[in-house]
């Protein structure tokens, strides 16, 4: 039998993973990757406290029912605002995109 | 849904607002139509309540569709919103008017987004004065509705004109207006904030119905604010702050300088929400607080109100016969014509109960409601000539009719309805007025016949002045007949004119039972 | 029964559909405006015979009028009503309004040239000036169509419409529901030609001047309405129980019982409207407009309204009257009428306007109603009121054709100069155009009340014979009147159709068609044959073969405490009425035969400088210019916009921002500026916060990871340090 | 170790590991493979959990449509075999550091829970749950208004992808 804590410290490490992708990558589409990733570990949090705490309750799924919904609107946007991005200002990378700074 | 309605007519207007603001601010025609087809919301609403409230369950004090929501519960001010037929038929004129003059601005071409989110705003604040249960609520709402006027006056107004003030500092006309309007307004709030304070202390609870039963069953010489004061003395002092805030909002002679001055450098469409709806909210401010909080102060006062409203009858007649510019014409029309609502509630005050008082105040609603609607129209088409030949000033004018036959003949309609011809809907309620206040004062009543009189003067002055005369031909190039938007603004306004006159039941049906209610709560 | 009183509703709907439907369908198409219009009215003219003869058969109509009501306004938990109803009085009226209405449109369709052609430069808001045709190779100028001419048709519909429902109303409020649709109508239609600096000053004189009356009129319903809680007729005229509480309660005003401030508030409301002595001046200018709505508001709409107002409220007026005491409002109408009789008359003397003259005769013939009302004579009032609406119409019209036969000879001429309505410019039109010299010579002879023949002879007569029974003054006041009144239509007729043409345009006159002639000859008859329905049973000779239907059949249709029967026979007033008729007819026709220009008027001569004063009406329109017109104008923009709003409230509102804006001036300069500026703002405000700026600016480098970076150090070094320290 | 367990843990390598390459690859497209495999192995995992309709959800969302979506989107914008930038900031360290931390204080914070060690109860998983899932998504007493504003959520990103990926168009240039 396989305890919860071995999906939570999966998840914890993907996760952890996932943010190294997202904070340390320069390519727009690789943190795109690691939000992904993120997401991911969510989904498994999600489902495995379903099982193993409240299996007769749909609540989690639900709520993994909306990461998916979430997932599937980030990366239908995020993909857009790329290549809108790159059609614009010739570049993908994310530390070339400050004109926000002071 | 009867638990809702309220809500959705009251913030949908603002919804619509906030969401006009994402549309990018170039799409122009996109957010003229959304802001069109956004305020047709509440007018559907409120359709929806109007043909419901027969049926609908009231409350002990005698409101609909009635919500009471805790919202500032440590000074106790609640969500207390409710409907009787006096704010039904206030509710349906600011619903009414709102889509209209939307439609009447599609010509701004200025800043549309900003203009139309301002519009939306105003809306609100103006159903949530109608809707309002709760003073602190009332309040929040009556001020509201200064913001976005002040803006669209100010940002919008007519770009012409200067003015010298004393020190040789000049300033655009719009800017002096818009200037005038909210001080002039802060002014009167100033003293209405206090008095809802000072009630708001002695209750702990900002709730009307609540506030009405028990303020009326104390005695004059009960002592409150420990024993600060008495409750006579309150009162006669609240009266005098409620009374002073809502006549310089109808405008009661002699607050009634600010008016001609907005009216005349607001937008068209900002004068017709100006003229139509803003101007009752001091009347009904006089129906919803006044009468029922301070009966007995209303009945002493209601002499020198009867005085200040024939001085507005016939002053704003005369003043109005006395101008050059026909938009400013039109606006010391309003004054004429508030000045006969507030006749009949200064009748209701001192009469309260009797047959004539039931008549006057069915007379003073009734008035609010055409006076909404003729004054939209006049502005309106006045507003329409202006686009057209860039002047108000009538001496320029003149020999339009057989250029724009359409035009003229609209021209004429509103103005007839504005001059209480009978058959259309100006008549009955001047008629009523006139009819219960009579038994009152007679001689105030008398007296105001000479600005019937001279309402008379001033309609055909416009008339002819615009419509007939002779052409001045530097205008035939630009004058071109009335289009199909504007068509579609002032038709609804002239098809229920007519449906007034000819059949006011339906809504004096509604007005008679809401006043009679509100004269047995008063007792 | 039913269906009469269906019907009554139906009588004013065809006029208002005329209206609506050609202003909003048809007002490109003169055919089709026309034929609605016309159709429209004669759809009015038979409903209102049916129910006209079906009034007369019924049985004790004044006790049960046909009608009906329905519930229009709900006031104070009940209803007030409003209703039809066909009492005598009312169907009197709508049978001469019916008539006089249904000629009035057939004679317009030819007065606006129905079938001409398009004018060469005819504008809308001017008469139509002719066009030119080519026919058998040379050019002349013909009339040319009204610009407006579907405007017209709509208009007078309207008007057609307030009459109908002013006469059948039930109650006081929809009669001036009524009144003043008619008061616009006359207004839009005086001003039918704006192009017209007269007709633009006309047509607003005509509207402010009624709406004097107007506003008295309401506070006198108002004022009926707070005192009895009801307008209907029948609940107030015909109940003697609350005209005598009316006339015993003190109103609280110049000492009047209630009835009687009442009965003088609404009879002010009949001086504007029936243009009565000091309020008449509108009435003349409103020969602005076409000669249709002349005749519409001479005889069968507008001023008899005034009229009929009085007569429907005479039980009112009458409330009190005991023993023949004259009730203040009584003689407030016995006074001004006689003096607008006798004054108008005066004036007529001297007018050269055809329309004119026969404007002033109308004042002066309402004078006489108005005045029979105020002895008592309801009968006798109701009678000429009908009487009058048939030879006016028919004078009017007349005088419109006439006009129409010198303009013609004016086309023909070409000369634009030659004013078509000055009689001096005419003369001898009697065998230019026969059939309207015959009916307006008709019209005339009854308007002076030439013996027996004519109708104007009878009800002319018994209101002499009632004055000369109840006030020996309003009786002499009005045989002179009378005098004068047959003079000036004789000098009218002779100097317009006898004689020698004075005129190469009056040579060139022509005769007017028969969409013009006909109305014209129906009238006749009727100006002719309707005074048999009222010759006095007592009358010598004549009176044998007559019951006098008139008076029995009006005379029941008042409450029966008021009821009078017919005056016994008495020679003295006939003979008077007989020596003023004949002796004026014949000395017009005497002193006029040959003159031949306006200077040569031999009145001129016989009056001195009282002519000019007539010629220029007593001077009251200057009067009236300089008294209130140029004072309000003065009033309202100087004193009350000017002085009032700008200087004096205006002023001080500007007095008050003054003050505040020095107050704010010494704290800036004294206070702000030195201390909270300076001290403050220079050394905390601005250099403390400026070096915070600058270390914090650093972190904001626009990447966002960078960002991200930061928030996930904060949220998970936050985690981090709380395991740390809560373990 | 029972057999599920070593399953379990065949399941937790390739997805760590395939995760750790598709941060660190330089070549996108190889990421992006990557990723895939990491989704079948989270797939995997659901499958563990019992939770069969999320695996096929999974495969058909993930790994059918978003991750071909991005392979797509890698194609457009760049030359991908060409790809000779350093593929990391120059904050990577701080990053790595920080995701150690945020992975280490996250299973540490959870180790102090109750349930951290607990075992599956048994319970019926199969068709009974997507059918109260089923129910639940669209009845009003449960979510239906949270699926309502998800939905209109897809759509508006649908709009705003469509809107902010096309062409430029003249008015904004």
């Amino acid at each position: 039998m396989i305890p919860l804590s071995w999906y939570l410290i999966l998840a914890a490490l993907l996760f952890g993973i996932g943010l190294f992708g997202v904070l340390a990558r320069k390519n727009v589409i690789a943190i795109l990757l690691g939000i992904e990733l993120m997401l991911n570990a969510v989904n498994i949090n999600l489902l495995a406290f379903w099982r193993y705490l409240t299996p007769g309750d749909v609540t989690a799924q639900i709520f993994t029912v909306m990461v998916f919904v979430v997932a599937a609107a980030e990366v239908a946007v995020g993909l857009a605002l790329v290549i809108s991005v790159w059609r614009k200002r010739d570049t993908a990378y994310a530390d070339e995109l400050d004109m926000l700074k002071w | 849904m009867e638990k809702s309605l309220l809500t959705i007519i009251l913030f949908a207007p603002s919804i619509a607002a906030l969401l006009t603001l994402l549309i990018p601010k170039d799409y122009k025609k996109l957010i003229r139509i959304w802001a069109l087809v956004a305020s047709l919301v509440p007018l559907i609403f409120a359709l929806v309540a109007w043909f419901s409230f027969e049926g609908a369950g009231a409350d002990p004090n005698g409101y609909k569709f009635v919500v009471n929501q805790p919202w500032y519960q440590a000074i106790g001010s609640s969500y207390h919103v409710g409907m009787d037929g006096l704010s039904l038929t206030m509710v349906l004129l600011t619903t009414l008017l709102a889509p209209l003059a939307i439609l009447a601005s599609f010509g701004i071409e200025d800043r549309v987004r900003m203009y139309m989110a301002l519009f939306l705003f105003l809306e609100t604040g103006m159903l949530g004065v109608f809707l309002s249960l709760d003073l602190l609520l009332f309040f929040v709402f009556w001020e509201i509705g200064l913001v976005p006027m002040y803006f669209l006056i100010n940002q919008w107004g007519s770009p012409k004109g200067e003015k010298e003030l004393w020190n040789g500092m000049k300033v655009a006309n719009r800017t002096y207006a818009s200037f005038k309007f909210m001080i002039y307004t802060m002014a009167g709030s100033l003293g209405l904030l206090l008095a809802i304070q000072m009630l708001g202390v002695v209750f702990q609870t900002f709730d009307l119905p609540y506030i009405v039963g028990q303020w009326n069953a104390m005695a004059p010489g009960d002592e409150i604010l420990g024993g600060f004061t008495t409750v006579g003395t309150a009162k006669a002092v609240a009266f005098w702050a409620f009374t002073i805030a809502f006549a310089l909002k109808v405008p009661v002679w002699p607050f009634h300088t600010w008016l001609p001055d907005a009216h005349t450098e607001a937008p068209t469409a900002g004068s017709m929400i100006l003229a139509g709806v803003l101007l009752k909210l001091g009347a009904f401010g006089f129906l919803r607080f006044v009468l029922p909080l301070y009966p007995e102060q209303a009945k002493a006062g209601a002499n020198i109100l009867a005085g200040l409203a024939t001085a507005a009858i016939i002053f704003g007649a005369f003043a109005a016969f006395g101008q050059k510019d026909f938009k400013r014409l039109v606006a010391y029309s309003s004054v004429n014509h508030m000045g006969f609502v507030v006749l009949g509630v200064a009748a209701a005050a001192r009469a309260i109960g009797s047959e004539s008082a039931t008549v006057a105040l069915n007379g003073a609603v009734l008035q609010m409601f055409n006076h909404g609607l003729s004054a939209a129209g006049m502005f309106f088409l006045v507003g329409v000539v202006y686009d057209r030949i860039h002047t108000r000033d009538l001496e320029e004018m003149g020999g339009y009719f057989p250029l724009v036959p359409v035009y003229g003949g609209v021209l004429i309609f509103t103005s007839m309805a504005s001059l209480g011809l009978p058959g259309l809907n100006g008549f009955i309620s001047e008629f009523l007025v006139v009819r219960g206040a009579w038994g009152v004062f007679p001689v105030w009543t008398a007296l105001g016949m000479i600005g019937l009189l001279f309402t008379g003067a001033y309609i055909l002055k416009g008339i002819s002045e615009s419509l007939h005369g002779p052409l001045n031909e530097t205008h035939v190039v630009h004058l071109s007949e009335i289009n199909k938007r504007e068509l579609a603004v002032i038709t609804p306004l002239m098809v229920l004119m007519l449906w007034l006159g000819v059949w006011p039941g339906w809504l004096l049906d509604v007005i008679d039972k809401a006043m009679i209610a509100l004269q047995s709560a008063i007792g | 029964m039913e269906m009469t009183n269906l019907l009554i509703w139906l009588l004013p709907v065809p006029p208002l559909l005329a209206f609506f439907i050609i202003v909003l369908f048809a007002n490109r198409s003169n055919k089709a405006s026309w034929m609605i219009g016309v159709g429209a009215a004669a759809l009015s003219f038979l409903g209102s015979m049916v129910v006209f003869f079906q009034a007369v058969g019924a049985e004790h109509l004044g006790e049960h009028p046909f009608g009906s009501r329905l519930d229009w306004l709900p006031l104070n938990g009940a209803h007030f009503q409003i209703g039809l109803m066909v009492d005598p009085l009312s169907a009197i009226a709508i049978f001469f309004v019916a008539i006089t209405v249904f000629m009035i449109f057939i004679y317009s369709v030819g007065y606006h040239n129905w079938g001409q052609p398009k004018g060469d430069d005819d504008i809308p808001g001017l008469p139509p000036h002719g066009a030119t045709v080519v026919e058998h190779g040379h050019e002349h100028v013909v009339p040319s169509i009204e610009p407006m001419f579907a405007r017209f048709f709509a208009f007078i519909g309207l008007f057609a419409f307030g009459m109908f429902t002013l006469v059948l109303a039930d109650n006081l409020l929809l009669l001036f529901i009524g009144w003043e649709i008619m008061g616009l109508c006359s207004y839009l239609l005086i001003g039918f030609w704006y192009g017209k600096p007269s007709a633009r000053a006309a047509m607003i004189k005509a509207f402010i001047t009624t709406r004097v009356g107007d506003v008295f009129m309401l506070l006198g319903i108002a004022l009926l309405y707070t005192s009895t809680g009801t307008l209907s007729f029948r609940a107030i005229l015909f109940d003697e129980q609350v005209l005598q509480a009316l006339a015993s309660t003190d109103s609280g005003f110049f000492g009047l019982s209630v009835a009687g401030l009442t009965g003088i508030l609404l009879f002010i409301g009949t001086i504007g409207k029936s243009a009565q002595f000091p309020l008449h001046v509108w009435l003349p200018d409103a020969m602005e407009g076409p000669t249709p709505v002349s005749a519409m508001i001479h005889a069968a709409a507008m001023v008899s309204a005034g009229v009929y107002m009085v007569i429907r409220m005479f039980p009112l007026m009458a409330a009190g009257m005991e023993h023949g005491h004259l009730t203040p409002p009584m003689y407030a109408m016995a006074l001004i009428g006689s003096v607008t009789a006798l004054f108008a008359a005066t004036i007529a003397l001297a007018q050269n306007d055809v329309k004119r003259v026969l404007a002033y005769s109308t004042i002066s013939q309402l004078g006489y109603m108005v005045a029979a009302l105020g002895i008592g004579a309801y009968v006798a009032a109701t009678f000429h009121l009908v009487t009058h609406a048939f030879f006016k119409a028919l004078l009017f019209l007349g005088s419109g054709s006439v006009i129409h036969g010198m303009e013609h000879g004016v086309l023909h001429t070409g000369d634009h100069h030659v004013d078509p309505q000055n009689m001096y410019n005419m003369g001898g039109l009697k065998d230019k155009m026969p059939r309207t010299f015959w009916t307006f010579l008709i019209g005339g002879f009854a308007l002076s009340g030439f013996p027996v023949v004519t109708a104007g002879f009878w009800s002319k007569d018994e209101i002499l014979a009632d004055a000369w029974a109840h006030s020996q003054f309003v009786f002499w006041v009005l045989a002179i009147a009378a005098f004068l009144t047959a003079f000036y239509t004789m000098r009218q007729i002779t100097l317009t159709f006898l004689g020698k043409p004075r005129t190469k345009e009056a040579e060139h006159a022509h005769e007017t068609n028969l969409w013009m002639t006909g109305p014209l000859m129906v009238l006749a008859v009727l100006a002719i044959g309707f005074g048999w329905v009222g010759i006095p049973e007592s009358f010598p000779g004549l009176g044998n073969y007559s019951n006098n239907w008139l008076h029995h059949f009006l005379g029941h249709g008042l409450p029966e405490w008021l009821y009078t029967e017919a005056l016994e026979f008495s020679w003295f007033p006939l003979i008077a009425s007989l020596v003023v008729a004949l002796g004026g007819l014949g000395l017009g026709y005497a002193v006029y035969k040959d003159v031949p220009s306006a200077e040569e008027d031999p009145l001129k001569k016989v009056l001195g400088g009282f002519h000019t004063w007539l010629e220029n009406k007593y001077y009251f329109d200057e009067a009236y210019d300089f008294l209130f017109i140029q004072p309000a104008k003065w009033f309202s923009e100087k004193v009350v916009f000017q002085l009032m709003d700008r200087k004096l409230i205006d002023g001080f509102l500007h007095l008050v921002a003054r003050v505040t804006y020095w107050l704010g001036g010494i704290f800036r300069n004294y206070f702000d500026i030195p201390v909270v500026n300076r001290l403050i703002g220079d050394t905390l405000g601005g250099a403390v916060p400026q070096w915070f700026g600058k270390q914090l600016r650093k972190v904001q480098t626009g990447a966002i990871q960078t960002y991200m970076i930061l928030a996930m150090v904060v949220a998970f070094g936050g985690l981090f340090v709380f395991m740390i320290t809560m373990r | 170790m029972e057999p599920i367990q070593i399953v379990f843990l065949i399941g937790a390598a390739l997805v760590l590991g395939s995760a750790v390459m598709v941060v660190t690859r330089r070549n996108l497209i190889h990421a992006a493979l990557f990723l895939i495999l990491t989704l079948s192995g989270v797939a995997m995992i659901f499958v563990l959990l019992e939770a069969f309709y999320w695996a096929v959800i999974q495969v058909v969302v993930y790994i059918g449509a978003i991750a071909i979506l991005i392979i797509m989107a890698i194609m457009v914008t760049r030359n991908v075999t060409g790809d000779t930038v350093k593929p990391f900031n120059n904050m990577a360290v701080w990053a790595a550091m920080l995701s150690v931390v945020a992975s280490g204080s996250l299973i540490w914070a959870l180790s102090y829970w109750p349930a951290f060690d607990q075992t599956a109860p048994v319970a019926d998983t199969g068709e009974y749950v997507i059918r109260l899932l089923g129910l639940e998504l669209f009845s009003a007493e449960g979510y239906l208004i949270p699926t309502m504003i998800a939905s209109v959520l897809l759509l508006a990103a649908l709009i705003a992808a469509i809107k902010s990926a096309f062409p430029i168009s003249q008015e904004e240039e």
